[in-house]
């Protein structure tokens, strides 16, 4: 077997030394009606490349990718251009086959790149600090919650209408299982929603998202002071970073947490995951972060380098008093991510969010001018929802039949009446005009 | 060689990505257009290129030698994984496209699944944890879950005191409390102390098996047999699955929930700390708990159930735990991984990794000490003993590894074991390389014998940086780049 | 633009240092009327990645790639599977951008698995020593007997009409204009010709291939005592180098040159090229061979070290007096050709060729017994030729109209009425039981 | 860290490929069954990745820093490019498919070769050749068989001095003699003598514009009319076409055939010494004679001409030069990159070159000694005049370069200018990244004046291996690993 080095020669070899004489002498300790003699049954054996090509091959060819059709798909994961240099560098071994970079002396690589990766994020959330790397935007989010609630010492977190359905769910499971009180906002699919009414003494934090699940985009300046001045923080969620290109940051309006999903920048849609949380906050609230941190120091010969640090907030180091159960993050992903926006700097990131906004903008226009489709959105990024004149998961189903991904209607995350005919549509700098015309008509042969 | 931070190269204007005109369209920002720079750095794609080329040569890796890390698992990540992950119709899925589009990718994660419940004879299987310790949340909430259901919430759960910092840490941030039992002097759970600790209050244990010593819980059966008796459940932490995979069955000695490290026992990459995935197989008696969403099979293929009544409803799932669907790259590369070894291969690295512990333990144990007798199983454990009275501590000893080509084995890790220097080969090493290996840990244990100290409290001495302060690091923190702090310290 | 690290501000900067007004006034020297002041017409701006992809792409698309249907083309260029780990291996950065590895000190990694190769490829061809790659088998050809020629000073080339058309060609050439003749026997699709009453006192080599081009394994033991006798060289070219992990090598017959396509390992079929030709010899001959040679040595260190070596056979040094004008060889193809041959091993090639043959024999079987259809091999390794009762031109054409690539017409070659019937049939590893039934099938309907 | 051959990690019986079983065949390999075993090692893959990966971290490569290498072109290989190259329906397509399934390879080729073309404002090109040599081969076959059907053979090939070893080794291989034409002390073509050696015997000339002194040839257009006057052609070596393309076009000067090295100005990676792609552009009096394949469009769209009369027919072809139809693989990554810079980028390729040279020689200049006065075009030359007395060679100043992080810099070539020193910096260095390396060059030739030859001859230190011995290697040549030697002198 390709992967494995030792021949039948050298185990008899090692064996005689070791003093026993089979590899199934060395699992004594396993009751022996336990011990299975044989390979487990119901399974294939051992394949060559190639036959493990074709099963995978075949399985993939099942799927109608987003490369092979226009698609008009976000709700929190969006498909953007990934240089070729991103994919390349993220398979260098080095990166690729490491580990966490507990011994700083072989890992300055992985450590350096965290610490550029902490400064962009922070950079672009206009924060004081960031850690290196979540799961994704939702996990990050229901961190940020337990932060919020470690910090004020409150047990009660606001939701807003806008806030992604997963992001609002996964908040929820962690709130009903482990304590703490979550107050849902309705559905605000017109962005028009005033969470003020709901800060009282005991709450700890508002959350809400810009540009929110359904694209507005709100200046949370004034909610902000509100929330400071009940004695809360405000959680930002932003489920599209490239959209800060060209938005005023979170940390522009007052937040005191800032989490989003990175995966627009480096990252495959694939299928959702794995994804790469981003998480900043401001400096006071530091050593109740949760997440591993690279931070600058001097080795022994004076010189600059870097070290993961403030472990004791760590589970590896805490462990029940950590600030979180999490150990591997999305180092990769993170890396993936810190390349993509170097590669972009400050010139690219904002023209990509022009761009963005563009398509969308033209996309929405176009769109709206459909019969019995309405636009709810005043503001938008690069997604904006549209009000359909029939329920909208049939409408996608027929429009995938076309070979279009139309959308994503607000009911598959939101399995609500009011939600029915609502659907989200994305627009990125990968839609040409073809795709915009080819979802223009397809959208209108369905709903005639 | 220096290599730069990306903001000390920034060139203004700058850009390593071309992108077409922006077109003419309405602005629809409101008010909430950017004002002012970012101030993220300008580099052209050559420049970058070499930043992280030069950024990776300053790592080890699997990819390089023998990467002994104790509990890590870090064995070979074949390429053939990376490539199928890069297949179009699966890296450019979108996760929200309707399921008539993306058969083939619920199939794959079926696929998956089915080699999970089997290799661990397990009924159920919750695929979307992001990692190892994000599924022991699922497993541990799908305890609670099944606790509320019958009205008992209960308080205390038992971790032995040789766990992972993950297995408290995740017991604690839902509420538990972590009641830790002690090791007995073989190394393994002390029965005695564990059962005395049971009562109706106890929700369940978390026990890894085999253990963070590399040893096997010879009690397994009368442990889970006995939390069982009082109502609990047996939390199994996987993450050494790989000493055991095709051999034994989870599921066969009373295991609850496991949660299985893709990023260990099936190969998918560390990546310099992630991305994981951390599939939790279920009992019967947890399985209706497993989160959203999973997938089934209906009537036109394969379905996706992504709602049901909710954490509040009266039964069902615990809930969502993750944006999405799960590690969707992760399935693929570990499913490559296990189509490529099959059930006969899988057997085999698990014998294998055994085989290697053992080997390094057997050729080790004369110049180091073994932290307890017999044979181990994926894992060499060693105290530090043979250091006694040389000046050579643990860590000293683990740096000096890294002027010789190989990464420190894992340190003071367990905590049961003083000065623990565990070393887990992995079944990708091969005899070669291990004598190789075994030679240098020899070598370096005679001259730290020899009276070398002042040597071993330099090492090492051959890489980009050496010794990093680490109190300094903590206790005046730089966590971001600004013009004036780095430059001062760059002087 | 991306690639091009310099703006406006350092041109500025760097133009003051010089000391000149302006880039154009750097271009003094060229004759101002044929100094263009604008972008040349008639040519696109740049474009963005994602453009260049999409261009590219549609290409791409245009096409029906081997991997989409079944593919039974050899002739000279075949489809094996190659392990994922080479082609993630040869992208390294440190050989993909490295140049020829003049500067040893910082060219060890270059230089030791040019070292490999050359023993890899003189163990497989059974010859004493190989050179470090020439561009492919076709101008390996040609070089050999261009060394055939210095070596005996004689300038007549013998050519078996079971070489490959294109090798023939290239050396006819050669002879052509470079002064020496050829004598080219007629094409041997049955594999019975005999050469060596081509012999004569001013016959420098004879050339002939095994499998030869039809098919047809030859044992050219008495030939090359024949030749040897007549004071000429035997050159054999390999045009499948997998066939030697089953077929006795040219060495053991007496080959004085091997040269061989390396293609088959490593190295995608790419329309044709970039191939590597692999070139050996008996030691005797070693400085009239052409190409580059890595050797062993020492350092000032005492540690053993490559170097590349014997360079006074080359042209840099040598100049007019140079064995070769080659410089630019394959160097990466030869990366990925060693490591291929690495992974397979004694037993992974060897069982690779019996899977090829097996293939072969089997669909071989299959077609010979369509009506119609004769088998001209008796014996063959991986590919046979076929004779239909028509033209294969318009039958290979009907094929592919039913996506099926269903052999190489001998006329596509050599274009002669003896030829016109003539299909050359191969089966890899790659090739199903599936694939093989297409082909029976598709081709009893177009015969039919 | 020491790494083994491949056949010192040999371990019988293993390998680093699964394939299926060998079904049920009739054997037909007549007596040419292989008798006993070929020698070949067996490793397993993880032992095979890191093989190569330790392998590589041996090497330099653009990746890394400057690769400042005079006549190479060493700049940044897009990686886009690579994506290209890999797609399929390009790396996957077979030479001998039906042309009606290969459109887009064929539109591919055709589209390249427009480029090409148009860039070098000539009629026709010819793309098969594999590399620059073999470019030139082509080009002078070309202008052989032109003189041929007029019936009028020649004999001389005028070659100046500081050409390329391919130039006289090309020229002679086919039969040519190679006259070689003084350099001025302009470092150009001495255009007296050049017009001195012409007769009706001159076949043509083989000049390199920009020439390898970094110059360009002021007299180029006097060249071209002096050769055409006795009835010669023209052959540019086009290495250097990096410096002019988008500003000057060859076919304007008067050229015939000229060379264009993909791997050079094209950006195709060297990949440690190959493969290239040398397509040669052609004059209208030379464009009948281009060689098979070729693409033409036919009524079905592109066509594939792979036969005609032949070399010995009255008119066409001067036959076929290479396997198959040319370096699809590079014509795609050449694509990939023109594409990328379009007719304004590549414009802007040329001009960044030759200011970043100038730059260099405008920097340099007063420390190290300028091989000739005024501006150069794409690369900087200079001579070891300012080494004088130092007791540093060229040699030993050029080693010292690489503990400083870059690669050597041509040296003694041009053979016309005294230990010279050639600097090709290409556009995609940066001017912070020129800055360093120039300040490194300058410290170094600082240093080499203040007298530490010692120093220097014993420069590099810091790498893999140190100075080797390459009259050993000539003398008694090792070209493979046999168990004896190679054990013998690894002791």
């Amino acid at each position: 077997m390709r992967f494995l080095p030792q021949t039948d020669a050298d185990r008899q070899v090692m064996l005689a030394k070791i003093g026993v004489p089979s590899i199934d002498a060395l699992y004594g300790d396993v009751p022996k009606e336990k011990l299975l003699a044989q390979p487990i049954a119901g399974l294939t054996n051992h394949l060559p490349e190639m036959e493990v090509e074709r099963v995978i091959g075949g399985m993939a060819r099942k799927n109608l990718g987003t490369s092979e059709a226009p698609s008009f798909l976000g709700a929190g994961a969006y498909r953007h251009h990934i240089p070729a240099a991103v994919d390349h560098l993220i398979q260098r071994g080095e990166f690729l086959t490491s580990y966490t970079p507990y011994q700083p002396e072989v890992a300055q690589g992985t450590l350096q790149y965290l610490f550029e990766f902490q400064t962009q994020v922070a950079l672009v959330t206009a924060m004081d600090v960031a850690n290196a790397s979540m799961y994704d935007g939702a996990t990050a989010t229901t961190e940020a919650v337990a932060m919020a609630n470690r910090v004020t010492r409150r047990k009660k977190a606001v939701l807003s209408g806008g806030l992604h359905p997963h992001y609002r769910d996964v908040v929820v499971t962690h709130g009903h299982h482990t304590g703490f009180e979550t107050v849902v906002a309705p559905l605000d699919a017109k962005g028009k929603e005033d969470l003020v009414a709901q800060l009282g003494p005991d709450v700890s934090c508002v959350v809400v998202q810009n540009p929110s699940f359904f694209g507005h985009l709100s200046d949370f300046t004034r909610l902000a002071e509100a929330v400071h001045a009940a004695g809360a923080l405000l959680i930002v969620a932003v489920t599209e970073i490239v959209s800060l290109g060209l938005v005023t940051p979170p940390g522009e309006m007052g937040a005191d947490i800032v989490v989003a999903e990175g995966q627009s920048l480096g990252n495959p849609l694939g299928f959702g995951g794995p994804y790469v949380g981003l998480f900043a906050a401001r400096e006071k609230y530091l050593r109740q972060m949760p997440g591993r941190l690279a931070g600058q120091t001097v080795d022994v010969d004076g010189r600059r380098g870097w070290v993961l640090t403030l472990s004791t907030r760590e589970q590896h180091i805490r462990r029940e008093k950590a600030t979180s159960n999490i150990c591997t993050n999305s180092g990769l992903c993170a890396l993936a991510f810190t390349m993509h926006l170097t590669l972009l700097g400050e010139a690219g990131l904002a023209k990509l969010a022009a761009l963005n906004h563009a398509k969308a903008s033209r996309l929405a226009d176009r769109l709206a001018a459909l019969p019995g489709v309405k636009l709810l959105n005043d503001t938008f990024f690069n997604e904006f929802t549209l009000a359909l004149p029939k329920p909208a998961v049939p409408v996608v189903e027929a429009l995938a039949k076309k070979r279009i991904l139309g959308g994503v209607p607000v009911f598959r995350l939101h399995p609500a009446p009011e939600a029915e005919n609502l659907l989200l549509v994305a627009a990125t700098e990968l839609n040409s005009d073809d795709d915009m015309a080819a979802l223009e008509s397809g959208l209108k042969e369905v709903l005639a | 060689i220096e290599e730069p931070l990306i903001f000390e190269m920034d060139v203004k204007g700058r850009s390593g990505v071309d992108l077409p005109d922006v077109p003419q369209h309405k602005e629809r920002l409101g008010s909430l257009k950017r004002k002012g720079a970012i101030g993220l750095p300008g580099l052209a794609e050559p420049q970058v290129v070499r930043h992280y080329t030069k950024l990776s040569q300053k790592n080890y890796a699997i990819d390089m030698s023998v990467y002994p890390l104790g509990s890590c698992t870090m064995k070979h990540n074949p390429r053939l994984n990376e490539k199928m992950a890069r297949l179009q119709g699966i890296a450019d899925l979108h996760p929200m496209q309707p399921v008539s589009t993306v058969q083939g990718a619920l199939e794959l994660i079926d696929t998956l699944a089915h080699w999970l419940k089997t290799l661990t004879g397990m009924p159920a299987v919750a695929m979307s944890p992001a990692a190892g310790a994000h599924g022991e949340l699922c497993g541990m909430l799908a305890i609670r879950a099944a606790h509320l259901a019958k009205g008992d919430a209960r308080k205390r759960i038992l971790v032995p005191e040789s766990a992972h910092g993950t297995n408290p840490a995740t017991a604690a941030s839902i509420g538990y409390e972590v009641d830790p039992v002690p090791a007995d002097e073989r190394g393994r759970v002390d029965l005695a102390a564990f059962k005395a600790k049971l009562g109706p209050d106890v929700a369940g244990t978390m026990i890894t098996n085999p253990n963070t010593c590399g040893l096997f819980e010879n009690d397994i059966v009368d442990i889970a047999d006995a939390i069982h008796g009082v109502g609990g459940y047996f939390y199994c932490d996987g993450a050494n699955f790989n000493a055991i995979v095709g051999r034994v069955r989870p599921g066969d000695l009373g295991v609850d929930a496991m949660h299985i490290n893709l990023h260990k026992t099936f190969s998918t990459p560390h990546g310099g700390g992630g991305p994981g995935s951390g599939p939790v197989v279920l009992s019967a008696a947890l399985a209706p708990y497993a989160p959203l969403p999973y997938v089934t099979h209906g009537a036109n293929g394969f379905d996706l159930v992504e709602h049901d009544d909710g954490p509040d409803g009266p039964k069902g799932s615990f809930g969502r735990l993750k944006g999405f669907h799960g590690q969707m790259g992760m399935f693929t590369r570990a499913l490559s991984y296990m189509l490529s070894h099959g059930a006969d291969g899988l057997r085999q690295v698990s014998g294998d990794a055994v085989l290697n512990a053992n080997y390094l333990l057997a050729c080790l144990r004369d110049e180091l000490t073994a932290a307890f007798p017999g044979t181990c199983m994926h894992e060499a454990l060693f105290n530090d003993d043979f250091l006694e009275g040389t000046g050579v501590t643990t860590l000293d000893f683990a740096k000096a590894m890294i002027d010789e080509g190989y990464h420190p084995m894992t340190m003071y890790f367990p905590l049961v074991v003083h000065g623990a220097l565990l070393m887990e080969p992995t079944e990708t090493e091969s005899k070669i390389g291990l004598d190789r290996y075994i030679g240098v840990v020899k070598g370096l244990a005679k001259r730290a014998k020899m009276g070398d100290a002042e040597y071993f409290r330099g090492a090492p001495y051959h890489t980009p940086r050496r010794r990093l302060d680490e109190t300094l690091a903590a206790r005046q923190p730089i966590l971001r780049w600004k013009p004036e702090e780095t430059k001062q310290a760059a002087e």
